[in-house]
């Protein structure tokens, strides 16, 4: 079998749940592959893990990649089968915010940094409001992994996604109704997130091109399993977890929750979507994501060739 | 033969020269050889450092040429000012100076009662063991994002080490010299102060120099865990998620230069105080 | 029932746990000491004159047996700072100058600083050392330290003065200088005085009594009572009184290590 | 030095064994009493607000027995109270099988080794140096500051680079972890033994100059005998920063098992209990590795005639 | 050009730099020791009498002159293993018992095991401590360390053997018999011997020549030739030559102190 690597963003859970049912399902069997799936963590950039040659294929949000493109590293979007965004804003009800446009301003908010702040960064210039702590702007918190600030009432809202974070907020203990939340995607700054890349020079190589695209079919496969049995991808998850920490039901959810971002086709960008990505970013203002207009950071070719068999 | 060969020769090459040069040198005598030989050393590094980056196309995501990091570390200064202050400044230095009186008064407590020292000493040894990256999350829960967390993540950095070197040092008078203090009858105290705490001064300073490093290292990776938008740590982890490792590899250069002066002004303090020890007189 | 005396040792032991077996350091001791005595001890090496000393103030505890000083229990008249004492090593701290050792017993004892300069300059004076008070001590020689740890002892004025070889390192003419200067001192004060020598004619000339020790176990063998004035010139030592109290003496050593 | 030879110890009893022991345990279990009772108080005051807020929020208000009460028993607390904490650590130590993934015995396991493994590199890697430092002029003069400056290079910030750079050399494992590891315990090795192998003082080096001994012969002879205290305080700490490099080395490996990748999971979904678990573990860890240097220090002192 | 003697101090000054300005502790030392030379050094404390040596072993560098050892450089000499040092302390490393600490120099020498147990029996023997092999040094009085030390200096049987104040810490018995066995070791095996002492009696009694010394800054003031024979029952100390000899050195010594 063909031996093939895959970079994760994060650590082992069911954002990842595609992946890792395509392995424990055989599709990758199935397909010819043996593949390794290495989890990630808070400080493994993914698109460095590809660089060093730690992996032929990494899970990365588009901001990411489009920003390590222009600095020069040459990776390529072959699939992407988030269409939508779980990148929400969660703030807590008391802290009287309702509307960005007015309320955030001498707020303070949670934001993931390592090359995740690129959706709320363009966001902020959106809304016009600076993010350096002066009074005119907001206050900027880095945040930690979890979602403590907002439980300890550090910042008013903290990132989170609708899958994971917004969960764990739940699981604390608080009531949706306390809670008012704002969506990328719903207030028009939705950036892709992730998506599949590898290095522009391994599609040169047909054989090399033939593997990923054998490697999208079962992923895209694995991925509708996770939509129709939740559940069972949950579980698998859950087996997969070295480190013995997710809980089952916590994984349930996110599966669930994931499901819904998904697109079930056949894992092709849809340029729209991408060229809204690529506008949010260079609308950056000042000091924009990326400064021009990105070339040949996507390509069909791959997923076009996964159809055709 | 190929180019990564003869790339492994001319780096050799540079590497045998820089060595030789500092062997003859170092066996010249004065301050001035002592600065220049540990300057050859290092530029060597830099020198090799540059070469390899240059001759085997190492992409700048996985390691920057040296050049390149200079130029980020010029490019940058009011920031990289900045960070040093919040990072270092606030987070390490206070944090330092409240580890290191915390743990010498703690070993002076424990060594004054045996019932503290059966007791203290093991349950220290436990609590000051959990590592930085566990108590880090928590401390950043409890003392807010902001520097003041940093400081409590190096105090607990650097307790032990002063902690272990202090209650040995105290341990550290002969008995002739115990023996005295009794015939004078002095207090506790006097004895202490007169005696036990000038024999165990090059004890702590061996634990002062130890953590000098560690409250650095503590102080930026706290900053992993939740910050202010600014800090060293904070940047470090922002770089490398965009991918801008010449500004990663500036901050660590800020960093070794603050450590590296950090750690000589405590060696020069110990030199003075302790000038009476056979390590000094050589 | 504490005694009057000075120093009373009664029935004094004192055993030394080693790795391989107990060491009888001293056994069933007893020697009185009255006010104004000066009493040399002398005895082979290792027959546990330091230890005896040492018992003294309080520094080890006997065995068996008791030892009082001033009425007191020693270690009683150890915490009321009754004496100074010259150990056997100069042990001087070498974090401090000659005048930092000698002022540090008077520091702890609370002397304000113009009388401790005083005293420092003093005993320097006293002990030939005039120039070095600013010297670390490995900057002296052994004889030089020696004699600071003497100016040490010497510099607080204790009533009791215990004084382990304090003349050992030193040549016959400083030692003779300093042999009348402690003399001297005694006269003047009416100190008491306890000193371990292995010189013969220093005991002579310096005790009013004169304790000769063998070793294993370590007791006393002879206690000779001095026969000479109070005020002794340096010539005396070539009295036939002098002499005869050094033969006796000889003897008594002479005893002592009969072992071999 | 010169004078230690005259030093004694003075002839006190010894302690019977069984009194011995509870000499030994009596003072550990009353600072730990104290301790409990301060965690106990400040699990109580730390969680009180959520407890407050959660009551607020349901429109309730709390007496003061009940507030207690509901700091007791949080999920997500602040602080988890001490009994919240040892039933975590008994559910992860013996109430799992050890080779399962949630077993703590399983993480510490691969944790010590790394450690272990990290800390033999380290603490050879430094008294390699020490003697280098010793006995060469030009390393004496160079290496110092270069081995400091390497020490202030936020290792958790590399530590994912040198995971990578490793991973592309096709080493991966135990070994990126344990070198990473070394890194952090060699420093203290080295400033430690530069120190105590200058110990010596200058009668002793005399002597041995006297009888023209080899640098060889007085490095084993007496430099090293008589760094041993030095020595040993250094490989304390020494241990200690050995298994904070392999927690810190775990976080980037791709956080896949070990005490580090406990804790930052557990940090991930805020499961404070779970990171006080694991904190605990890693604590009796290092606590019990110092214990263990301590008492290879005893034995080497008392043979060496230099325990008091 | 180095001459055919075992020692030979040409113009040797030597000055020590401290924080209180410079130290003269020798100036323009001229010596010269023939081979079975006995060589007595003795001067006020602090002249110079350690440095001196210290010089020809080589552990100090003379900041002037030259010291020629067996017609090599001092410290070829050294690292020819040509002496045995006994120095003013005694020094025995406090994690080796008294066997191990004699034994030292000969592992480091390279002796073989039965080989360093026989000698070290013997040395033991020769300075009385038979039963203490296995103790450590805190477990000995002050004058078995010191003997402990002699015995180190012994066991590998140097040709020039440089004592600095061995028998200081000594009782007078004990001091006589080593005295005398020294002699005789002197005699039969031809050593060249270096030996700073306090004590006349023992300086001329051992002596072929007496170096007498004086200070700040140390100088040779007197080089007293001894006519005593090679062959020296105790009882030589009461004849008249030695004591017209023990006068001359305490002469010199006198001279020697008078700039007080
Ligand atoms: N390391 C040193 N630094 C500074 N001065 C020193 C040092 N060693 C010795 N001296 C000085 O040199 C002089 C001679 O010292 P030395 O030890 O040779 O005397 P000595 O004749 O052996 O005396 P003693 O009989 O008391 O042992 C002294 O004044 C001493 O203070
Ligand atoms: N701490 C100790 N442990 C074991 N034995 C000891 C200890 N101290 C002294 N001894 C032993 O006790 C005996 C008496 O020793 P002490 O020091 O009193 O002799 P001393 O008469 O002062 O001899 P010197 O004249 O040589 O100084 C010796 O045999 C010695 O070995
Ligand atoms: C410190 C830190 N926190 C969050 C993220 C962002 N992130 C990466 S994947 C993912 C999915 C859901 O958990 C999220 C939120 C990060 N990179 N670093
Ligand atoms: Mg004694
Ligand atoms: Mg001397």
């Amino acid at each position: 079998a063909d031996d093939l690597t895959l970079q994760l963003k994060w650590v082992t859970q069911a954002q990842f749940a595609g992946y890792y049912v395509a392995k424990d399902k055989g599709f990758y069997e199935a397909e010819n592959l043996d593949v390794t799936i290495k989890p990630g963590g808070p400080d493994i950039a993914p698109v460095q893990v590809l660089a060093g040659g730690g992996a032929d294929v990494a899970v990365e949000w588009m901001p990411a990649a489009l920003a390590a493109r222009e600095k020069g590293l040459p990776i390529v979007n072959i699939a992407q089968p988030f269409k939508k965004s779980g990148m929400m804003l969660t703030c807590l009800k008391e802290s009287g915010i309702k509307d960005p446009k007015t309320d955030f301003k001498g707020k303070t908010l949670g934001v993931w940094f390592s090359g995740n702040e690129y959706p709320f960064l363009s966001w902020m210039s959106h809304l016009g409001l600076k993010t350096d702590g002066g009074a005119d702007g907001v206050t900027v918190l880095k945040q930690g992994f979890n979602v403590d600030p907002l439980l300890q009432k550090q910042a008013a809202c903290i990132s989170t996604m609708t899958y994971n974070e917004y969960g764990q907020v739940l699981d604390a203990g608080i009531k949706p109704e306390d809670l008012v939340t704002f969506k990328y995607d719903d207030q028009g700054v939705a950036t892709l997130e992730d998506g599949l890349y590898v290095l522009e020079d391994k599609l040169k190589d047909p054989a090399m091109e033939d593997k990923l695209a054998r490697f999208v079919r079962a992923s895209m496969k694995g991925w509708n399993y996770v939509k129709e049995h939740p559940d069972e991808a949950a579980q698998i998850v859950i087996d997969n977890d070295e480190t013995g920490a997710q809980t089952l039901a916590h994984q349930q959810y996110m599966a669930t929750e994931v499901a819904k971002l998904l697109d079930p086709g056949s894992g092709e960008l849809d340029e729209a979507d991408y060229k809204r990505t690529v506008e949010t970013l260079l609308a950056g203002g000042s000091d924009p994501v990326i400064s021009k207009e990105p070339v040949g950071a996507f390509t069909h070719a791959v997923t076009d060739l996964a159809e055709k068999k | 033969m190929t180019g990564a060969m003869t790339g492994a020769i001319s780096i050799l090459a540079v590497w045998l020269g820089a060595m030789g040069l500092n062997g003859w040198l170092a066996r010249r005598d004065g301050p001035l050889f002592a600065g220049l030989v540990a300057a050859i050393f290092g530029i060597t590094l830099l020198i090799l450092w540059e070469m390899a980056v240059r001759i085997y196309q190492v992409p700048n995501v996985i390691l920057p040429a040296p050049s390149a990091i200079w130029s980020a570390f010029i490019g940058n200064l009011p920031i990289l000012w900045g960070d040093f202050v919040q990072t270092i400044v606030k987070g390490a230095l206070s944090g330092w100076v409240i580890g290191a009186l915390a743990a010498t008064v703690t070993a002076i407590a424990i060594d004054r009662s045996s019932f503290l020292q059966r007791g203290l000493l093991p349950i220290g040894n436990f609590v000051a063991a959990l590592p930085i990256v566990g108590i880090a999350p928590i401390l950043v829960m409890w003392f807010g994002f902001d520097w003041q967390s940093k400081a409590a993540v190096v105090v607990v950095m650097v307790f032990f080490p002063i902690l272990v070197n202090m209650v040995a040092g105290l341990a550290a008078t002969d008995q002739l010299q115990r023996d005295q203090m009794k015939t004078w009858n002095a207090g506790y105290w006097q004895s202490l102060w007169k005696l036990r705490l000038p024999a165990a001064m090059p004890f702590l300073f061996n634990g002062l120099k130890i953590t000098t490093t560690l409250a650095l290292i503590g102080a930026i990776v706290a900053e992993f865990f939740g910050s202010p938008t600014r800090g060293m740590g904070f940047r470090i982890s922002t770089s490398v998620g965009q991918l801008n490792l010449p500004m990663v590899w500036a901050e660590i250069l800020v960093a070794a230069i603050a450590g590296t002066v950090f750690y000589g002004i405590v060696a020069w303090v110990e030199k003075r105080v302790t000038f009476w020890h056979p390590s000094q007189r050589q | 029932m504490p005694s009057s005396s000075v120093i009373d040792a009664r029935n004094v032991s004192l055993t030394f746990r080693t790795n391989d077996g107990p060491v009888h350091a001293l056994k069933d001791v007893d020697l009185t000491i009255e006010k104004g005595d000066f009493v040399s001890f002398i005895g082979p090496s290792g027959c546990g004159k330091t230890t005896f000393l040492r018992t003294i103030a309080a520094l080890e505890t006997p065995t068996a047996g008791m030892v009082y000083v001033n009425g007191q229990e020693a270690d009683e008249a150890r915490k009321a700072r009754a004496y100074g004492y010259v150990f056997q090593a100069p042990g001087l701290y070498p974090w401090r100058t000659i005048a930092g050792n000698i002022s540090l017993p008077l520091e702890i004892m609370g002397f304000d600083k113009p009388e401790r300069q005083a005293r420092i300059a003093r005993v320097l004076e006293l002990v030939e050392l005039g120039g070095f008070a600013g010297k670390f001590p490995w900057q002296l020689s052994g004889g030089m330290q020696q004699r600071a740890s003497i100016a040490r002892a010497l510099a607080f004025d204790a009533d009791i003065l215990l004084m382990d070889e304090p003349f050992g390192a030193l040549d016959e003419i400083v030692r003779d200088r300093l042999n009348a200067a402690v003399l001297e001192l005694w006269r003047k004060t009416g100190k008491t005085i306890g000193f371990v020598t292995h010189s013969i004619p220093e005991a002579v000339y310096l005790s009013t009594k004169i304790v000769v020790m063998s070793p294993r176990p370590g007791r006393i063998t002879r206690v000779i009572e001095s026969t000479l004035p109070a005020e002794r010139p340096l010539e005396i030592r070539d009295t036939p009184e002098f002499i005869e109290i050094a033969q006796q003496v000889r003897e008594g050593l002479r005893e002592g290590h009969s072992y071999d | 030095m010169t004078d230690a030879a005259f030093a004694r110890p003075s002839a006190r009893p010894r302690l019977s064994l069984g009194a011995g022991i509870a000499q030994k345990v009596l003072p550990v279990l009353t600072v730990l009493g104290v301790l409990l009772v301060i965690w106990y108080g400040a699990a109580v005051a730390l969680n009180a607000p959520w407890a407050r807020d959660q009551a607020a929020r349901a429109g309730e208000s709390l007496s003061f027995p009940e507030l207690v009460a509901a700091t007791m028993v949080q999920e997500r607390p602040v602080l988890p109270a001490p009994h919240q904490v040892a039933k975590g650590l008994w559910d992860g130590l013996a109430g799992q099988k050890i080779t399962s993934k949630k077993s703590l015995v399983w993480h510490g396991w691969i944790t010590l080794s790394a450690t272990l493994a990290g800390f033999a590199i380290g603490s050879l890697a430094g008294i390699a140096l020490a003697v280098g430092i010793l006995h060469n002029r030009a390393m004496d003069k160079s290496v110092m500051p270069w081995a400091v400056a390497s020490q202030t290079i936020p290792i958790l910030a590399i530590a994912p680079m040198v995971i990578v750079v490793f991973a592309s050399l096709g080493i991966t494992g135990i070994l990126p972890k344990a070198i990473i590891a070394a890194w952090l315990s060699f420093f203290p090795v080295l400033v430690g033994m530069v120190k105590g192998l200058r110990t010596p003082d200058r009668m002793q080096l005399d002597l041995m100059h006297s009888w023209s001994a080899s640098p060889a012969q007085v490095f084993w002879r007496l430099r090293l005998p008589s760094s041993m205290p030095y020595l040993f305080t250094s490989l304390k700490v020494a241990v200690a920063a050995a298994l904070v490099g392999t927690i810190v080395g775990e976080l980037p490996a791709g956080a896949t098992a070990g005490l580090g990748a406990r804790l930052l999971s557990g940090s991930y979904y805020g499961q404070t209990i779970q990171i006080w678990s694991a904190l605990f573990v890693a604590a009796g860890l290092a606590g019990a590795l110092v214990v263990v240097i301590g008492a290879i220090e005893k034995l080497t002192l008392r043979r060496m005639g230099l325990a008091r």
